[in-house]
């Protein structure tokens, strides 16, 4: 990810990667932004309820209505009854669950509120990395004959099951 | 803008603030009630180039005939082929890369081709918001008005209209659902449907959403004739969509646009087929609407409207592709492209058999061999021509339905070489359709 | 049990109960590993037609010569034209309706074709499992194998080989990993990946998994010809892909296929190009590979495993299509047969050009027109004839790549009618890409 307009990224927990600079940032630089962002991102995420990052309830995603056709997707889709939001886009373990979720909340808190976010919203390289992980980790059993080879160059599973979360 | 305004919103999508009524023809009037279509419904002005669509802005000196000082880039300079292919018609005069909606009004005035012929009222129903003028000249009633209009010379009935297509042409004032309100299409849907066994076909009452998400723009983006001296404007759809089709109701009537002035032959004008050659593509049969890519949802706050700047969705491709394809804007338009391309192409090749078949048939003609002698030749020109145009005058250069329009260019070719043979040889039988 | 066990299991759901090494060719003992896949391999003996592809068991009586007791449809009796379009080459004698993997030997053993012309060993190249035969011959080294096989006549080689393609062609028995194993596809690859600017490309090395799921198959679903006395293998893509890219190679390197009986031309025999049109396929560009259609995921208990059972993806539609596109199985139907429908009646209209053209060509010929007289035209047959042939012989009847097979069906259109018009008119010039 790291490139041009990319900057390395400090989570709570300290260096999590690289996240490319949103259009704002690369505008009007990178300091002078920053003291605007985190204002904005924070105010957006206590008033937006962004605290909704932290609990597992899908509804609390769907507080911003920019999720809302995710979450009307879920609710009659098949993980209806087996994965909420987080279970396919936040990964397992703690550390890196709440390192996502509090990248994930501020960014989107950040988009959401200076609404520079491009649409249709498209999952990025990261998330998709997190979501194809978990997919293998609650279908291990099902896919391990495929997936076995070892040789890290797996492919992905949601090129084919791109309909899987809420459909499309 | 504020969190609190997107909440807002949410809420409370508009206010009526002006009352519109079945009569109200002005857009801006409109635009208090929903300023953001109307905002984005006046930058049909915009003009940018895609590869083979948008528009390129070329600068002109206004003259008394013609006050435009900005035009589109013209298309018989890019290929002057289509000279050849339409000789003696007005479009051989002028003809342009189509632009934005604002613009149609003004470049059907002020067209070359308004002063190589006399044009009729009829021309209007595509050019501007005619519905209230047509209601108005039939005395309420729309098809009468239309048959009012239709005859009279152009410039007597251009002044009964003063917009470009605009909120009244589509939508219902009191509900502000989609409605179609032109005779043309009313009557084609009608005739469409009756050859497939529905008879009585009224298209307001019966098309779905999602239907006439496409249907308004079927309105005017179509192929079309204008039938006896009463000029009356003709969807030619009777015995379907499909270019054949449409020949051979032409055929059955007898139709022709003018003789080709290099070869004699009856030949006939395909003009923008959007509408039909969507039909046959895989997006039409998916469900796949014209508002669907040419006015994709955007977001505006909480809200999510239609862009109203309708335009080519390759300058557009999050957007109005995105959706439905989850890849990068670079794919889509890579895929867009190999599409264009290819139909691209395989249309020069097709010119060319054209042009050459047109060159035999003039040179025979010179060389005084009879109009019996040149029959065929004549006939599988007329066909050839039709095939090639209606790729050529449709605007997608084939990615509406990329498969149908490499059949129907080779098509094309298959015709105008057998015409080529048919000269050489009196004996030969041509393969028809 | 310790954690790193249960993680080994997991990751390892089959018992590896039979050794299988570099020279295990007999499915059987692959099977006792992997019986899912084994069983699903075998039903690829199931015969059932779809419109265009599948295939039908139609009884015959054993012969010394031919014992099969049921073989696939003749195609030369479905559309006899094509025995005008092969005249005086073996698929005149016989050509049938390929079926499922199971009898790839079978059938190249006993078609007519092999009493019709003497073949060389190279045939088994793509009907065998002959990668440990190539082996052996070449000591060890499988492109020196491949070059001693090759000539050997028919017969004799047919005695190093038992098994149409097994599991060991396409797979590593080490780590089940995909690989080619086909010396023809591995320089095939290199020549293109040259011509693109990547020298020794290594496609064992260089392929991602995913390019892997298309290249197994394109070991042997591809265009090819024999090239010298020594009959090697060669696909012919030292251009490129696209028809009008292999065509140059032979005119290239002034190959020829056959002299044709009835018109005395030099002519070319197309044959599945299925990898080859697929490139050219948005599925292709998609990223889709063969296997991702042909070899659909299939669940078995608590595991999923690709389905061995090689076959048309109309047989399998839900499976096959569902995944990606989550329409109905009626819907992808209409979809598919609708794109091969469009093919089928373009192809039999250039069937008719060409025939058309063989006709005056022969005509000619019985006339007494010189060599010189005809070459035009035959040079035109030529072209005209291997594209038509390329989509007749490519098995999806237009589905992989609709839009190409519409563009490449017209062409060849174009150029048969010019022959027609270049037998009437020393004069003429053709127009060729
Ligand atoms: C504060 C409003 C808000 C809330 C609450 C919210 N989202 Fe989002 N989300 C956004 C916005 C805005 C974007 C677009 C950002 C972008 O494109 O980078 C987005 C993008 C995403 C993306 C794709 C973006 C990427 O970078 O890959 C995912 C996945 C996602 N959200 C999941 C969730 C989940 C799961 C929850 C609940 C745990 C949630 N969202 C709650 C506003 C929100
Ligand atoms: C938290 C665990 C969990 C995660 C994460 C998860 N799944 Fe599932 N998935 C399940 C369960 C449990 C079912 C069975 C649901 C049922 O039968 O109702 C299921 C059902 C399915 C099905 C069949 C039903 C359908 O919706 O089509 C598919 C396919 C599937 N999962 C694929 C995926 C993919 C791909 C991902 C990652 C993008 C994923 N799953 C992530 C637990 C999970
Ligand atoms: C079973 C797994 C699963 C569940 C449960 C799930 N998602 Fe997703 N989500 C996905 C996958 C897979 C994608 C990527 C889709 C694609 O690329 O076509 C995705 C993408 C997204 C995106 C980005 C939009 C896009 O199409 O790339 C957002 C936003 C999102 N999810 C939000 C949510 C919200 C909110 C919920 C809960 C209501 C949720 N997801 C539940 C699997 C899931
Ligand atoms: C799936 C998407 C899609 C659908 C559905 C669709 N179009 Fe298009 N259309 C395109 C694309 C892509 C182009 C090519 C634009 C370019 O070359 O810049 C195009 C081009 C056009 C153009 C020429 C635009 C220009 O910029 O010059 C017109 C007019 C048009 N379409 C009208 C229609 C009509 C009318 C319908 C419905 C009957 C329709 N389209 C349906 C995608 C679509
Ligand atoms: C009343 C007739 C009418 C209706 C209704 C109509 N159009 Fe048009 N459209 C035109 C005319 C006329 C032009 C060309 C204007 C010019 O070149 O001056 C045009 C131009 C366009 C262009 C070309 C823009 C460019 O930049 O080249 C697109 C795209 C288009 N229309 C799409 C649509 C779509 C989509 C709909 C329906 C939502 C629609 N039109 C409805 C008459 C109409
Ligand atoms: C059935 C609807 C319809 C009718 C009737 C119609 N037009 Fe158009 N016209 C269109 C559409 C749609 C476009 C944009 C697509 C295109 O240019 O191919 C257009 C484009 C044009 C343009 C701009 C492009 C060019 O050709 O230079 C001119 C000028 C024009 N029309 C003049 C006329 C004249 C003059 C008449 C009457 C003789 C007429 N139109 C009748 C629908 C119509
Ligand atoms: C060429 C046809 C056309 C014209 C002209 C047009 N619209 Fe629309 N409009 C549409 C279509 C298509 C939709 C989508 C409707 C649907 O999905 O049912 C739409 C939707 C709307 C909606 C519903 C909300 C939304 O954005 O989807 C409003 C409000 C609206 N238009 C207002 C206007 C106004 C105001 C004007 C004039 C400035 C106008 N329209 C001119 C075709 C048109
Ligand atoms: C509302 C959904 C939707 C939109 C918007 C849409 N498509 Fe499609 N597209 C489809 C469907 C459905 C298919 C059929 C194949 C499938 O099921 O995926 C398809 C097929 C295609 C194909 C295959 C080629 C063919 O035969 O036509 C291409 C290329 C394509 N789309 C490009 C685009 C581009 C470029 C745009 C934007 C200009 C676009 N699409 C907009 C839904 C959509
Ligand atoms: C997107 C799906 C898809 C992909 C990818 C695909 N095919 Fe096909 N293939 C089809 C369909 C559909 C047919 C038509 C089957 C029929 O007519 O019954 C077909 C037909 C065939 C046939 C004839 C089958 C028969 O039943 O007679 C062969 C052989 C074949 N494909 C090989 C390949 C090869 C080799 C590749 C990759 C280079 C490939 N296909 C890629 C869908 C696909
Ligand atoms: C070693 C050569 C070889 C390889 C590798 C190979 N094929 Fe084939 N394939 C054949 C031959 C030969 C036939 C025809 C057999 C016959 O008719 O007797 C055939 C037939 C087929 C058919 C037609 C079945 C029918 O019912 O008509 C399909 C589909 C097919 N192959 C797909 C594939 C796919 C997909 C792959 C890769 C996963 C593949 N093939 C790999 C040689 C091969
Ligand atoms: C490059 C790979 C390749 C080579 C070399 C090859 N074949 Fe095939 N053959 C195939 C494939 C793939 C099919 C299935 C597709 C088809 O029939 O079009 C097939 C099908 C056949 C069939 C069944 C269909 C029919 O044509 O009647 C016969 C018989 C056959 N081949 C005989 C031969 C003979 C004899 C030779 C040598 C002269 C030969 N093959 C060389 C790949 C090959
Ligand atoms: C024509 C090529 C071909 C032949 C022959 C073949 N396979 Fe496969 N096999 C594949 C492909 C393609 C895959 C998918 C691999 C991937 O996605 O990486 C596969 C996958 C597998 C896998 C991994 C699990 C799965 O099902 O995806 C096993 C195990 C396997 N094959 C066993 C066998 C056995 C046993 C045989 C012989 C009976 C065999 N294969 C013959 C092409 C072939
Ligand atoms: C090439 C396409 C493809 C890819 C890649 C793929 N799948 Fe699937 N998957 C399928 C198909 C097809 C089925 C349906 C099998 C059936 O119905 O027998 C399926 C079935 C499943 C099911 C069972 C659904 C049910 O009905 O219960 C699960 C779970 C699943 N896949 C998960 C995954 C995961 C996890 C991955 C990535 C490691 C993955 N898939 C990759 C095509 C794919
Ligand atoms: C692994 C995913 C995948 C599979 C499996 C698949 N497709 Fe597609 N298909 C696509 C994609 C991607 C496109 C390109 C358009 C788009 O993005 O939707 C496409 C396009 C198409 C189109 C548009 C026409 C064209 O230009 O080729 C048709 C028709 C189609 N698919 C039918 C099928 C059928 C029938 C099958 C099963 C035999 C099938 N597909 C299997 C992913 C797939
Ligand atoms: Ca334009
Ligand atoms: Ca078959």
């Amino acid at each position: 990810m790291a490139g041009e307009g990319a900057v390395a990224c400090l989570g709570p927990w300290g260096y999590v990667g690289a996240v490319r600079l949103p259009e704002p940032l690369r505008r009007y630089g990178l300091g002078a932004a920053l003291g605007l962002a985190l204002g904005a991102g924070t105010f957006t995420f206590v008033y937006g309820k962004g605290i909704s990052y932290l609990t597992n309830d899908p509804a609390a995603c769907a507080n911003c209505h920019v999720m809302k056709s995710q979450y009307d997707g879920w609710l009659t889709g098949g993980h209806h009854g087996a994965a909420t939001c987080n279970d396919c886009h936040t990964p397992h373990d703690v550390i890196g669950k709440y390192t996502t979720k509090a990248l994930n909340g501020f960014w989107h808190s950040f988009y959401f509120t200076t609404g520079t976010f491009q649409e249709p919203i498209r999952m990025k390289a990261r998330n998709r990395a997190v979501t194809e992980r978990r997919c293998r980790e609650c279908h291990t059993a099902m896919v391990a004959a495929l997936v076995g080879d070892g040789t890290g160059n797996e492919f992905s599973c949601v090129r084919c099951h791109h309909t899987v979360g809420h459909g499309r | 803008v504020s969190i609190f305004e997107r909440k807002q919103e949410a809420r409370e999508p508009y206010f009526r603030v002006a009352e519109i009524t079945d009569t109200t023809v002005d857009p801006s009037v409109w635009g208090r009630n929903f300023p953001y279509q109307y905002d984005a419904y006046r930058r049909t002005v915009d003009q940018i180039r895609t590869r083979f669509g948008g528009s390129e802005a070329l600068p002109r000196t206004p003259s008394g005939a013609d006050p435009r000082s900005i035009v589109a880039q013209s298309r018989l300079e890019e290929d002057p082929r289509l000279r050849a292919m339409w000789a003696g018609y007005a479009f051989a005069v002028d003809f342009r890369e189509e632009r934005g909606h604002a613009y149609m009004l003004l470049d059907q005035t002020f067209t070359e081709r308004q002063r190589a012929a006399a044009q009729p009222g009829t021309c209007l129903h595509c050019h501007a918001s005619i519905y209230v003028a047509y209601r108005t000249a039939g005395g309420g009633d729309l098809i009468k008005g239309f048959e009012v209009i239709n005859p009279l010379p152009y410039a007597e009935a251009r002044k009964l209209v003063q917009h470009p297509v605009t909120c009244i042409d589509c939508h219902d004032p009191a509900t502000m659902r989609l409605r179609v309100t032109r005779p043309g299409f009313i009557e084609g849907m009608r005739v469409l449907m009756a050859s497939r066994g529905e008879r009585n076909f009224d298209v307001n009452a019966r098309a779905t959403r999602q239907e006439m998400r496409a249907f308004v723009c079927g309105q005017c983006h179509v192929e079309y004739y204008f039938k006896g001296p009463e000029k009356r404007l003709v969807y030619p759809w009777a015995n379907g969509l499909r270019v054949e089709q449409i020949l051979a109701y032409y055929d059955s009537v007898g139709h022709r646009d003018w003789v080709h002035a290099k070869s004699g032959a009856n030949v006939l004008k395909a003009q923008h087929p959007e509408f039909e050659m969507w039909n046959q593509g895989v997006h039409a049969q998916a469900g796949v609407a014209c508002a669907d890519c040419h006015m994709p949802y955007v977001r505006v706050g909480a809200l999510k409207v239609s862009d109203h700047h309708v335009r080519s969705p390759l300058l557009n491709l999050a957007r109005a592709c995105q959706t439905c394809h989850p890849v990068s804007e670079g794919e889509l338009q890579a895929r867009a492209v190999r599409i264009q391309d290819n139909t691209y192409r395989l249309r020069n090749r097709a010119m060319e058999a054209l042009v050459a078949l047109i060159g035999d048939l003039e040179a025979a003609r010179g060389a005084g061999r009879s109009d019996a002698e040149l029959a065929t030749a004549r006939g599988l020109q007329r066909r050839a021509q039709f095939y090639l145009d209606f790729i050529e005058a449709e605007n997608s250069m084939g990615f509406h339905a990329p498969q149908e329009a490499a059949r129907i260019l080779g098509e094309a070719m298959d015709y105008a070489r057998q015409g080529q043979v048919a000269l050489r040889d009196r004996a030969f039988r041509p393969n028809l359709p």
